[in-house]
């Protein structure tokens, strides 16, 4: 552990910068949770010791700038395609780790192909996808995600299902996948569930590090500039909201299924 | 004893931190503006009572917070 | 005639190109005329250590290439005109990250579905960018199956000279017909180190590589422009290619490419019988164009007059008018929904406009 | 100079295509250039199927034919297609177990076999297209039998190579019948 | 001053004509510079009787278009250059079926991501055909926040009267600024009747109808292309448009489009006040393209040069030359990176040109 | 019922080809499934007598004719977008009865984001998905749905998942989407299942009819030509093996949803 | 009594009706070339056992099947 | 000829693409060609957001700005960017509560006012905006108030009209506070 030593007293420092994030300040506005997910994404990467290999694919969204906070390889692509992109350079560079960085507008409308195909070829890249509703970089317009009755700038009236359908929920779509290793859906409403998607993004890491396919983990985010909220009102939101529509879970855990598959089945009674 | 560092210059005052601390520790003073042009909260703890337990920086997505815990030293 | 001549297909002959220039990623999505080059790929390109898929949409394709390429191996993909238009964003985006890649275009009868019959429609896509902002993609037109093999193969290192994306432009014709192929020109090779740039597991103890096509700023941004447009400029300069057929005497040049222009070849060699003076200069890269070798003929004394046949409504010959001016007069005949020139569509019109180098049956104006 | 271009058309699966291949392989072989393209595409299917052969001892323009001077047919709608497109003086082969019609015109040189025969008495169905261009060589005699006999075995996949034999066979027998029929035809 | 002006943002402009054409579709994805219109449409076309979609995709957005054009409704998309891109397999087949529907193209600065500021680098994408085979789109090209409303307004009946998709090609600056719109020349209308061709269900009693873009037989192929062909050169006579400004005794003639049209405008003030004689040929229709227009100045004795600014490298001043040939010297100016002219970034080289029509400065050859 | 009178004798016309057919005979494979699922799809439009109303979307696959054969409005439209097409004229048509006709290549590949997403924007139209595990047209290619260990032109050695990935589910995948009211998977195999099929069909229409959302019916289908099989062989293929890897029934039924929503909870016991 | 009829021209000899038939009444006989060049079905009945069941025209991809059934005149 | 170029500059959030617009729609009231454009983009997240206006009596070449005859700057970044940008004799409005720095500039007019502070007493902060506009046309009085007025009243949406009644009097407050500098700086 780094310690420091401040006033002539040496410390331990318990919470500290991810060696695997560059020193620039993240251009996020103030309480967007893609910042809490860049620096646990980057602690995950610093602690399985992969940062020199890690290969990032920054998609079209807030996080377009990604590249310039994470500190390794990375790529900026089309809007929607990440996932072919990072198809394309794992199978060229097997030993490298390959991380898609995606917003929803990214992943579940305009990449909705791209998404399920390399799911469906289990394609050994990890998928983060930062939901939050609603397409950030461009002002506010509805998301694939964007909750019903949900004011954007595209659904004035509030998301209406008849006219423009249901928020789609990706992990569900994809876990059914017999490609996806892991599929997990978490929340960075609170520090207890920071720390959960933490340990699912550890853990979906190790799905491609382990060779075992396609994973992606689903962050439910705020995007409090565009839900015109304040920061604290936005992962409320998050907390009460989404995790409502978005349920929380694990929806595929190729592990478990290996355990499952290998235990005798139980005799009844 | 254990105690929080806030970095002024990169802490967009979101307030995040704020509800995260047990202790209430942290606040929205207003006193400065930052470099950025925004208000740092700023950390208070006279009486000691930081544990050291990293919600604050957990919660923060400006990775604005570092925690440190005194080492202790080994008894030679 | 060498031993070594191969008879192939011009689609599989563009694959064996590929694996002769090290080759080692090949995503595509069939459409016809092209199916043997994913067909063929799919089979062969695992002996060469290489890998396919077929990907689900061309879109992916192409952004599956950018991958391959940014993490520095050679790779292609290929199609047919109504799915090089769904890779037209992706080819910008390569273009301005300046990533070598090859893509092949066996251009069938457009718009729209139209049919697989040879075409030439594609050009301007092809050689003005159809994708959004400036951009130049290094485009080769091979006229055989042997330029087949051999253009994919140039292609591919005019790519990694240039860090540029580059096209081989070519028709159903070419795609579908079997010829002799001699690959002694083509030995196999190692492509190049680019561990300078690309992006790999290899991090520790150097710079991070970052790819990317956006700066917000202006001013950043007008910096990247004007590297770009240094690298064109001096790519005009430099790899400029076209071939020459009885041009020296010519009183009338055709300036034709693709199948096109192997149909000249046998129109110039009817009206040579008849002691017209007819000459074939045939770009082979559309991009960049011989504009100057074109308007030397222009300038010339013998040269009373030029001819464009192309497989559309007139593209190429926009090109060739730049080159040409009002030095000369400029003829076009054109063939339609996939039609193929006969050497008669050629010998007829020419015969006329050199009795009469102004003749308004097929005088070309823009308008 | 040489020039010969070539049309054979049927439906699909009669193995057309591949004897297209064989000739200009074998023509290859001896020295020319040589070419050959497809009728591609879906309207082939079902329908008829054709391809073009062109052989010359110059640079090759199209390899798309429009008068062939040598063709030929093994089904009844490939008579009604390209007979009337033919060059004068070329050669046309029909097939006379699918085709009907024969040509009235007095400018070609027309052998009609039934190749669906010989490739039954020589042991296979799917030899009538072999015996068809055995009947094609012996009339339009520009590539020698030992080319051919090349092609034909390298038009054979490695799995099929037991089938060369008889492919060999169907060859020589139609050409045979159309030797025989062209002696008739002299006298 | 009219009273009825309305001061409004050019892509809300954009919106307001269409609703007065009668267009009773638009969809749409969002993308900077044109999500004013994204969100304009899904605000208000409800109470014009329209509908709104925010399609999954540019891809998606172009094809539910070409569905309510082939209906019979007036439709819209919009886009920046990477969305249109993506939209040109649908427009070629669009242009082949001869639909009639308005695409609008806020540029920005590509190739690639590039950045949201305004550009001209799409120029050739909407000119020449981004898309795969010989087809054209109409091509308006606003400079103002009253003409993005009239031009969308007159892209819709253009496209009626041809049945061919028309495009409105503007750049970031015109569909971002607010200016004054005074909308008594877009009266309110109906769409034209489409029950000869359209696909709707009053199907009993009449032949059916057929939209296709497919002939498989290239000799049928022949026969739409031709019919294309023809209409093109009709449309070519019949709908060239542009303005003049200060052009009847101009010894410099500029030739601009877009925002760099308006600073031209703004340089001519000054340099007229220096007592220089520059007047501003601007195309209102990029294709048909004025050709002639120009070529008549290209022609006349007072005009010694031309120059041609573009936010680009180059690509309508092909165009330029195409018309002026090597009748003048021409001229160019570019910007790089999405930043915009200044005044003085056109005055400076006029003054040199005017002073020596060879400039070498800037003279612009074809290369 | 029709009636004719041959030899003197007048007969009934049991089955005989369908008003919403032309006269043009279909230019299909021998044996090949595209022409049943065109004589049923007839049939239904004719019992449910809106032929008139009808709009049909001819994708680009083998069946890119559809409209020389179907009697009524029609349009051809680029490879996989049929279901944006549709959404757009459905929009301005909604008394329209419009019908999608897609083969897996155009559906399930390039087309699964406009299919996912009319979906779930529960779009009025009705959507024929003919499943025949291969790419027709193009001449037999690997399809999305091509079974593993499926030979096609593009997998040479046989469909292998690692490198593949697995024959995609698209009735499974979409039926859990809000928008969708009826999906069920049939197959052409015998009588009885085309039978099948044509029910499945009418109520596919008439979900569509009945404004209660979207609707797809995917056909198993045969491609013997490109299967390199015998008509009959292919048919049996379809009954044994693809059945087996894509289950047939009913996925998706929103009168029973209704229905079960109305009753009132059965007690226990 | 019911009958079919096959239209020799729009068949193609796929053969997927004579399993179809419950009573063996459909045969390839390759008789006949039809003007596709194909050879179409024959239907043979000489006993009359066929009852109208419709299973060959079902599954006809090609609408070459007709079915018939004797108008059961009501008795006046 | 009448050729005003401004750039309003300040944080994002703080009304500055509002009180373009309102002076840009006050000129076309009083009968000038005008036009405004903002920079736009994900840049301005969090960081200076500006607008360009350009009122002319004659038509208007570029609304991009780049030697602005006025400005306002509301916070520090702005002054930096824009103070060095300024044409010889333009006007410059500073909102001292958000900038510490000062013009060294002799060739313009200056004029500094607590924007926040005006707004605070007159009861709300989000009118800072107006109320440096207002101190804005003291010093450059090109547009006339009943013009500024209806401006005000236009920028307001449906559901804030009730608002009107503080922009107005924060409006004449800021030109009141501006006026009294000048006058002082008169003398
Ligand atoms: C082809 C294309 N279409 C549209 C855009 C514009 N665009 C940029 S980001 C974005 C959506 C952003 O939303 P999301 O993916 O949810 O990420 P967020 O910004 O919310 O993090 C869009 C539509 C683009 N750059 N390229
Ligand atoms: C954009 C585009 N890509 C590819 C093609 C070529 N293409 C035509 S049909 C087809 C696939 C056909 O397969 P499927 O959809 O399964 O239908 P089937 O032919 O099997 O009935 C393809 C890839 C095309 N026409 N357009
Ligand atoms: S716009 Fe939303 S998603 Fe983007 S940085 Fe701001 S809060 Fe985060
Ligand atoms: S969470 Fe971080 S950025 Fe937010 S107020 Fe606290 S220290 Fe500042
Ligand atoms: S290729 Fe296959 S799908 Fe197409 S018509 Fe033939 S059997 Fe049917
Ligand atoms: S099913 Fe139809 S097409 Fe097939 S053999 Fe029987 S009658 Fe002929």
């Amino acid at each position: 552990m780094d310690t420091v030593t401040l006033e002539g007293t040496e410390y331990n420092v318990l919470a500290k910068r991810p060696e695997s994030l560059t020193d620039k300040p993240f251009t996020y506005c103030p309480g967007c949770n893609h910042g809490t997910t860049h620096k646990i994404i980057a602690e995950v990467i610093d602690e399985l010791d992969i940062q020199h290999r890690c290969i990032g694919i920054a998609s079209v969204g807030c996080s377009v700038f990604s590249y310039e906070f994470f500190d390794f390889d990375f790529i900026s692509v089309p809007h929607g395609r990440a996932l072919a992109v990072a198809t394309g350079a794992k199978r060229m560079r097997p030993n490298a780790v390959l991380m898609t960085y995606q917003g929803d507008g990214d992943l579940a409308a305009i990449g909705t192909a791209e998404t399920i195909h390399a799911c469906n070829r289990g394609e050994r890249v990890t998928c983060i996808f930062v939901n939050n509703a609603i397409y950030g970089m461009t002002g506010g317009q509805m998301a694939p995600t964007t909750l019903l009755g949900m004011k954007t700038t595209t659904s004035p009236l509030g998301r209406d299902a008849t006219r423009i359908g249901w928020p789609i929920k990706m992990s569900e779509m994809l876990s059914p996948l017999p490609g996806a290793a892991y599929i997990a859906r978490v929340s960075m409403h609170d520090a207890k569930h920071i720390l959960k998607a933490k340990a699912a993004i550890k853990k979906a890491f190790r799905a491609q590090l382990e060779d075992k396919g396609f994973s992606m983990v689903e962050v439910l985010s705020n995007c409090n500039v565009n839900w015109h909220m304040t920061p604290e009102d936005a992962v409320k939101f998050v907390k009460e909201k989404m995790t409502e529509n978005f349920p929380l879970g694990v929806y595929k855990d190729v592990w478990e299924e290996e355990k499952a598959a290998k235990q005798p089945k139980k005799e009844e009674g | 004893m254990p105690m929080i560092e806030i970095l002024d210059d990169a802490c967009k005052g979101c307030l995040l931190c704020i509800p995260a601390c047990p202790h209430e520790l942290i606040h929205n003073t207003k006193a400065k503006l930052n470099k950025r042009g925004l208000y740092p909260v700023e950390y208070v703890d006279p009486e000691g009572k930081c544990t050291g337990c990293r919600l604050c920086a957990i919660v923060c997505p400006d990775v604005a917070i570092r925690v440190y815990k005194e080492v202790k030293k080994k008894s030679a | 005639m060498s031993d070594d001549r191969v008879f192939m297909k011009g689609n599989h002959a563009a694959c064996e190109g590929a694996y002769r220039a090290g080759c080692k990623a090949y995503f595509g999505y069939p459409i016809t005329p092209q199916n043997e080059v994913t067909e063929y790929m799919s089979a062969h390109i695992w002996e060469h250590g290489g890998t396919f898929i077929q990907s689900e949409s061309e879109i992916a394709a192409i952004n599956m290439i950018m991958g391959a390429s940014a993490a520095g191996a050679r790779a292609m993909t290929s199609s047919s005109s109504p799915g090089i238009s769904l890779k037209q964003e992706g080819l910008s985006y390569i273009a301005m990250m300046e990533l070598p890649m090859v893509v092949m275009n066996v251009v069938r009868c457009g718009p729209g579905l139209g049919n697989i019959a040879p075409h030439q429609g594609d050009y301007f896509q092809a050689t003005k960018g159809g994708g959004h902002g400036d951009y130049r993609l290094i485009t080769l037109a091979p006229n055989s199956v042997q330029e087949m093999a051999q253009y994919v193969y140039d292609a591919f290192n005019l790519a990694d000279k240039w860090r540029n994306p580059a096209m081989v432009l070519t028709d159903g014709t070419i795609g579908q017909m079997m010829e002799p192929v001699d690959y002694t020109s083509m030995p196999w090779m190692e492509p190049p180190d680019k561990s300078e740039w690309q992006l790999d597991e290899f991090q520790d103890g150097r710079k991070r590589h970052v790819l990317t096509s956006i700066w917000l700023d202006p001013a950043d941004m007008a910096v990247a422009h004007e590297k770009l447009i240094a690298k064109y400029d001096k790519l005009k300069k430099e790899e400029v290619r076209y071939s020459e057929y009885r041009t020296d005497d010519a009183e009338l040049l055709v300036v034709a490419i693709g199948s096109p222009s192997r149909v000249t070849h046998s129109a110039i060699r009817i009206l040579r019988q008849e002691g017209l003076k007819v000459g074939l200069l045939r770009p082979i890269t559309v991009w960049p164009f011989p504009y100057s070798a074109i308007r030397e003929y222009a300038d010339s004394k013998h040269v009373k007059a030029i001819l464009v046949p192309e497989m559309n409504w007139g593209q190429m010959i926009e090109d060739v008018k730049l080159a040409v001016l009002d030095k000369k007069p400029l003829h076009f005949v054109p063939k339609h929904g996939g039609l193929t020139f006969t050497p008669e569509d050629l010998t007829e019109p020419i015969r006329a406009i050199l009795e009469n180098p102004d003749n308004p049956d097929t005088l070309w104006r823009v308008s | 100079m040489l020039l010969e271009e070539y049309i054979f058309a049927g439906f699909g699966g009669q193995g057309i295509m591949t004897i297209g291949q064989i000739i200009a392989y074998a023509g290859m072989l001896q020295g020319f250039n040589t070419a050959w393209i497809p009728s591609y595409g879906p309207e082939s299917r079902g329908g008829t199927a054709n391809c073009n052969v062109v052989i010359s001892d110059e640079l090759i323009g199209s390899p798309h034919t429009h008068h062939p001077n040598g063709v030929i047919v093994m089904n009844a709608p490939s008579f009604e297609k390209f007979e009337p497109m033919m060059a004068p003086a070329g050669v046309l082969v029909v097939n006379t177990n699918l085709v009907p019609q024969r040509s009235e015109r007095d400018d070609l040189t027309q052998v009609c076999i039934p190749t669906a025969d010989i490739a039954l008495e020589v042991g296979h169905p799917v030899l009538a297209a072999v015996a068809g261009l055995g009947a094609f060589v012996a009339t339009r005699g520009v590539v020698e039998d030992t080319y051919m006999e090349k092609g034909i075995d390298w038009a054979l996949p490695a799995h099929r190579k037991d089938m060369l034999e008889l492919n060999l066979r169907a060859y020589h027998e139609g050409k045979k019948a159309a030797e025989a029929q062209l002696k008739k035809a002299a006298k």
